[in-house]
């Protein structure tokens, strides 16, 4: 056994390609087996030596993929000021990915949580899929991907300001296109308190979701028990949960959270 | 001998458990509805994280890496004080789901004040955690004093009159003398073994892996070390032992049951295989009992001494 | 950096060596005809056999058995005595082959006999093995006992100018004690480390597998354990380290290094896998020194320490 | 993993069947997926738990194989009480195989040694190659495998005193036979005393040999040395040893070994 077949141990890998997505989020690009053949919803774990370790949604699955990284605490500050020819270490991919039901899929992405949606619109792309993508940030300056999600399917901007595209928070904009009947799975990447609202409109509708969630995560793998919603484990048996699946945890869902030592606070919206 | 006719139920030191499988302490940290389903996946009861009487942060990601044979951890026991787990318990104990709830410390003291806390909000049994091997002055360092095992077990043993386990480190020259003094001073039997201290270091970097640096090995690669710590304390103790480390099958489980072993606690295997793997180590202990001809798990407890 | 300007040579407490790869003590006994082999394999010196003063029979086998992660082996130091060992040690020194001579005993007197013997007989160094977990009396046992390590490395270091290396447990709560007893009695350098006392249970028979039912746990499994040890001797002492425990690739052989070892020996692996590993480990170092610009190993002995 | 790829772990197997070979040695049949992989040559080692480990040539290689075990020892003894139903752990297989050379090849087996050769005469049938098999023993009550080696090539009988077929040592027969100059190689499985004997002929007629040696084994798996001759280990680069590598340790062939503490004693001639 080579120790590179541990697949949660981290393994170095050279930053080949840094792309500025938006004046403040950065793709990073690499050369990784593990992660180009990972399925659109896993996520990675990037460590920086003496800095931090963060998980990462994968944005680009591919002989080069990327992870695509908001800075918002030290160790994605750090990430997003390397350069190409850099080292970040990998570990993972982890976690189940999205499943793709339907012919006609509402995908729905805002912020740091567009990353799994770039790669899954792909995904459904490639197997002649229809699908409707609204494409949200709180303001005009947060909006990435466009030119690449126009190339798959068709994209419908929204801002919480209005400062581009339909006005509101991506909630009001995806319930307003879910009651138009004309989808049927919808697929998202929110902050927990929009998937709260999100999914209200689905159930009555009777209509499918798989939701990617993100919640703190001190191991991964299931061990520690930091990720949990409810019974499930968010890096195991998420990120991405279906509609059953959220059925059960709904108590929990964008109200409160565990902290990485286990202890209860609200979840907040950003 | 058919299925019907065996029992996999055991009693240790007043536990009725459904089975000889639990959950060990850490894993999965200690929110009831993750207990919960680890107990409809089969396990007969669960340890809680390891509480201390005020909240404690964990250690900074990276707190776990994988090694050959499992896992590195240092959690750092963060947890939030044990009257956070009050709220869990509480839930736990109203679906009659056992929980025996995990205390660490240095201070006699606070395993007074835990003790009451928690025995009251419904814990089914206690386990001291006199072991973990990567925080300083509440883990091993407690264990190696005799002295304050002894005062931290009395203390306990004062406040509550449910089993209470000692949980001891697999890398200590004086396990024997642990095991002594925390059943002279009134635990109800030993969990053997906690995860020994050890480390990894990425060659790129030339860092360790973890923030903490020093870790505490976990899974398939302790399993030999802790059957052998079993089997040592069942030629001195006829209390009951609870095996743990590195079981990953229904073989692994039997060994710790034949070393002497009245239970046996998982961990590590939930995450390098699933929890599912609860359901296949009852059936293949089955299996077992229903080849050898065992109608309960105590006609083979400590078995692998009477051959010596 | 190209190939040409790397030098894997280390000099550890007077030892020149030409690289840092060293069998470990008991792989494949003493025969001088596979030292030589091993030599040839790569290997820049070779550790014999323990020896014992008088010759001492081998366990009855069972004495291996494999586990996930290793094997446990209870060989029990079987071994000819020292003067049947002198025969090899004469061949191997007229070929220029460095040999540790390994010792094991309980007398201190012992050690001034053997010491004498193989002294004269051309051993390049010494190994103090103070650490058999399987052995009674002789090994973990000794190590346990700081005052027996003063008297048994005074007297070895009285009766020979040549390195002596005190080889420790990785289960020990005293580590750090031993070594310093062991250094301020005259060992110019540690070996670290061991195996771990560990057992197998055979489910089917309800039998250890091994004849003296406890064995030593070596292999994969112990690296995490043993980089751990010699990280923490690292801590407290200036003195040369050679790391020992579960190396089966150059990668974890860099981990030692960087833990702050000078030599690495291997064992297990060359059983897990074959004995042309010890040239892969040797171009994988050679590879990563050109990759990060080392020319000596000394350039990253201990370098995980810097970043802390 | 399952505990049970672990081929240096005794896994235990029920005897299917006991052959009676010659009212002394017995075949224990049994099912082993390892076994039934192994090459003519391999060897296992068999447990008795409380009793002894053993190393014992694998004699027939099938999806029943079977060891043939002589009664010298009280681990052997016991083997040889054994009957269909009872349990025997093994573990391995072992070691490097009989590699086929040459078209027409001289086996030469006699007592113990004659196990692996019987899987090898029967490998080499199925590759429709013509061989030669002395079959030997002291005396005609030693003979054994004598119907399945005819069907698969000649037979030449021997005994020591001549009780049966040709009379003298394995080494007197073989010897005669190589001098005929009609084989282009040579197997052996015999005491090494006798094997000194053959390599010598053979050597002087520059055929190549492999012989197939047993030397005291603690581990099996080539950590402890105790096989070792010269600078070979029994174990890993035998059992079978070809000429190159016999004429390596010829110093110590039949001449002397090492017990399972290192020491070094005679070699006996059984
Ligand atoms: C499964 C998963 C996938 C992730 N994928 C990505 C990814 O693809 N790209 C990425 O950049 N990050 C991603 N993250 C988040 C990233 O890992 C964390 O931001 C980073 O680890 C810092 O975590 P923290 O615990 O230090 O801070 P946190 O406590 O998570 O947050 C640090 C601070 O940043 C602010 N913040 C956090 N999230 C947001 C947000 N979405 N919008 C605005 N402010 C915010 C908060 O104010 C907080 O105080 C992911 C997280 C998870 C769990
Ligand atoms: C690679 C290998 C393959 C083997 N295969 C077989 C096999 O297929 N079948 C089998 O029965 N045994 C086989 N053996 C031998 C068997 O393993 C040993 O006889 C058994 O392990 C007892 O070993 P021991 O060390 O106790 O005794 P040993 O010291 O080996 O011998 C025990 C006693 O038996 C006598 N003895 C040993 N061998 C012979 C012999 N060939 N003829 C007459 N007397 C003898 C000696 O007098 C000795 O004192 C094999 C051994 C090896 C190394
Ligand atoms: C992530 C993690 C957290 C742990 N936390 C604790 C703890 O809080 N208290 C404790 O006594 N043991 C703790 N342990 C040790 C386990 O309870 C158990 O003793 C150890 O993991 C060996 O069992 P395993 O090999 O089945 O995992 C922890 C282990 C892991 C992997
Ligand atoms: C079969 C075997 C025999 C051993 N004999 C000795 C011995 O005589 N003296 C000693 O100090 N260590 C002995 N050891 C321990 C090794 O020298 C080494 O410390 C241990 O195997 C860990 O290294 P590894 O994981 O590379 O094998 C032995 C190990 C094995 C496997
Ligand atoms: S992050 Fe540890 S269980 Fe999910
Ligand atoms: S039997 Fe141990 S090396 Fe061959």
């Amino acid at each position: 056994m080579d120790s590179h077949t541990l697949v949660s141990r981290p393994r170095a890998v050279r930053i080949t390609k840094v792309r500025d997505e938006n004046g403040q989020a950065k793709s990073l690009f690499f050369r990784d087996e593990f992660s180009s053949k990972a399925l659109p919803g896993n996520f990675v774990i990037v460590w920086l030596p003496g800095i931090e370790e963060m998980p990462m949604n994968i944005s680009r699955i591919d002989s080069e993929s990327s992870v695509t990284v908001w800075p918002y605490s030290p160790g994605t500050n750090a990430l997003c000021s390397m350069k190409e020819g850099d080292t970040i270490w990998l570990r993972g991919p982890y976690g189940n990915p999205y499943k793709i039901l339907g012919n006609n899929s509402l995908l729905i992405g805002s912020g740091s949580g567009l990353s799994p949606l770039l790669a899954l619109a792909k995904h459904i792309a490639s197997k002649k899929l229809s699908a409707t993508f609204i494409l949200h940030a709180k303001t005009e300056q947060g909006l990435i991907f466009h030119n690449e999600l126009a190339k798959t399917c068709e994209v419908v901007t929204a801002t919480t300001d209005g400062s581009k595209g339909r006005k509101g928070k991506a909630s009001y904009v995806a319930n307003g296109l879910i009651a138009n009947g004309k989808f049927d799975v919808v697929y998202a990447g929110l902050g927990e308190i929009e998937l709260r609202m999100i999914f209200e409109t689905a159930e009555a509708r009777k209509m499918p979701v798989q939701f990617g969630l993100e919640r703190p995560m001190l191991c991964g793998v299931g061990l520690c028990g930091s990720c949990s919603i409810g019974k499930y484990l968010v890096c195991r048996d998420g990120p991405v949960l279906n509609s059953e699946q959220i059925r059960e945890c709904f108590a929990e869902l964008g109200v409160f959270r565990r902290t990485k030592s286990g202890a209860i606070v609200p979840v907040k919206d950003y | 001998m058919s299925q019907e006719q065996i029992s996999l139920e055991v009693e240790i030191a007043e536990l009725s458990l459904r089975n000889p499988i639990i959950l060990a302490s850490g894993i999965l940290g200690h929110s009831a509805e993750i207990f919960e389903r680890i107990y409809e996946g089969g396990a007969a009861a669960v340890v809680g994280k390891s509480i201390s009487l005020l909240p404690r942060d964990a250690y900074k990601p990276p707190a776990v890496v994988e090694v050959r044979g499992g896992f590195l951890n240092a959690i750092g026991l963060g947890n939030p004080g044990a009257e956070a787990f009050v709220q869990e318990l509480k839930k736990l104990s109203a679906k009659k789901i056992p929980v025996i709830a995990s205390m660490f410390g240095s201070d006699p003291e606070d395993f007074v004040k835990m003790t009451k806390i928690l025995d009251s909000a419904g814990a089914s049994a206690f386990e001291l955690n006199l072991s973990c091997p990567h925080v300083k002055g509440v883990g091993t360092e407690v264990g190696q004093d005799p002295d304050l095992v002894t005062k931290i077990v009395s203390a306990t043993r004062r406040n509550t009159s449910k089993p209470i386990f000692a949980k001891v480190s697999p890398s200590s020259e004086i396990l024997l003398q642990t095991v002594k003094a925390a059943e002279d001073a009134g635990a109800s039997g030993i969990t053997a073994t906690n995860t020994i201290r050890a480390m990894a270091l990425d060659v790129e970097s030339g860092m360790p892996y973890l923030s903490n640096r020093y870790g505490g090995l976990s899974g398939e690669a302790l399993h030999p070390i802790a059957v052998r710590c079993v089997y040592e304390i069942a030629e001195h103790t006829k209390n009951p032992i609870i095996g743990c480390g590195g079981v990953v099958d229904w073989e692994s489980a039997v060994e710790f049951i034949l070393a002497g072993a009245s239970a046996v606690q998982v961990g590590t295997v939930l995450a390098s295989k699933s929890i599912g793997t609860i359901e296949e180590i009852l059936n293949g202990i089955k299996g077992y009992m229903v080849r050898k001809g065992y109608r309960r798990i105590s006609d083979f407890v400590g078995l692998a001494h009477s051959g010596k």
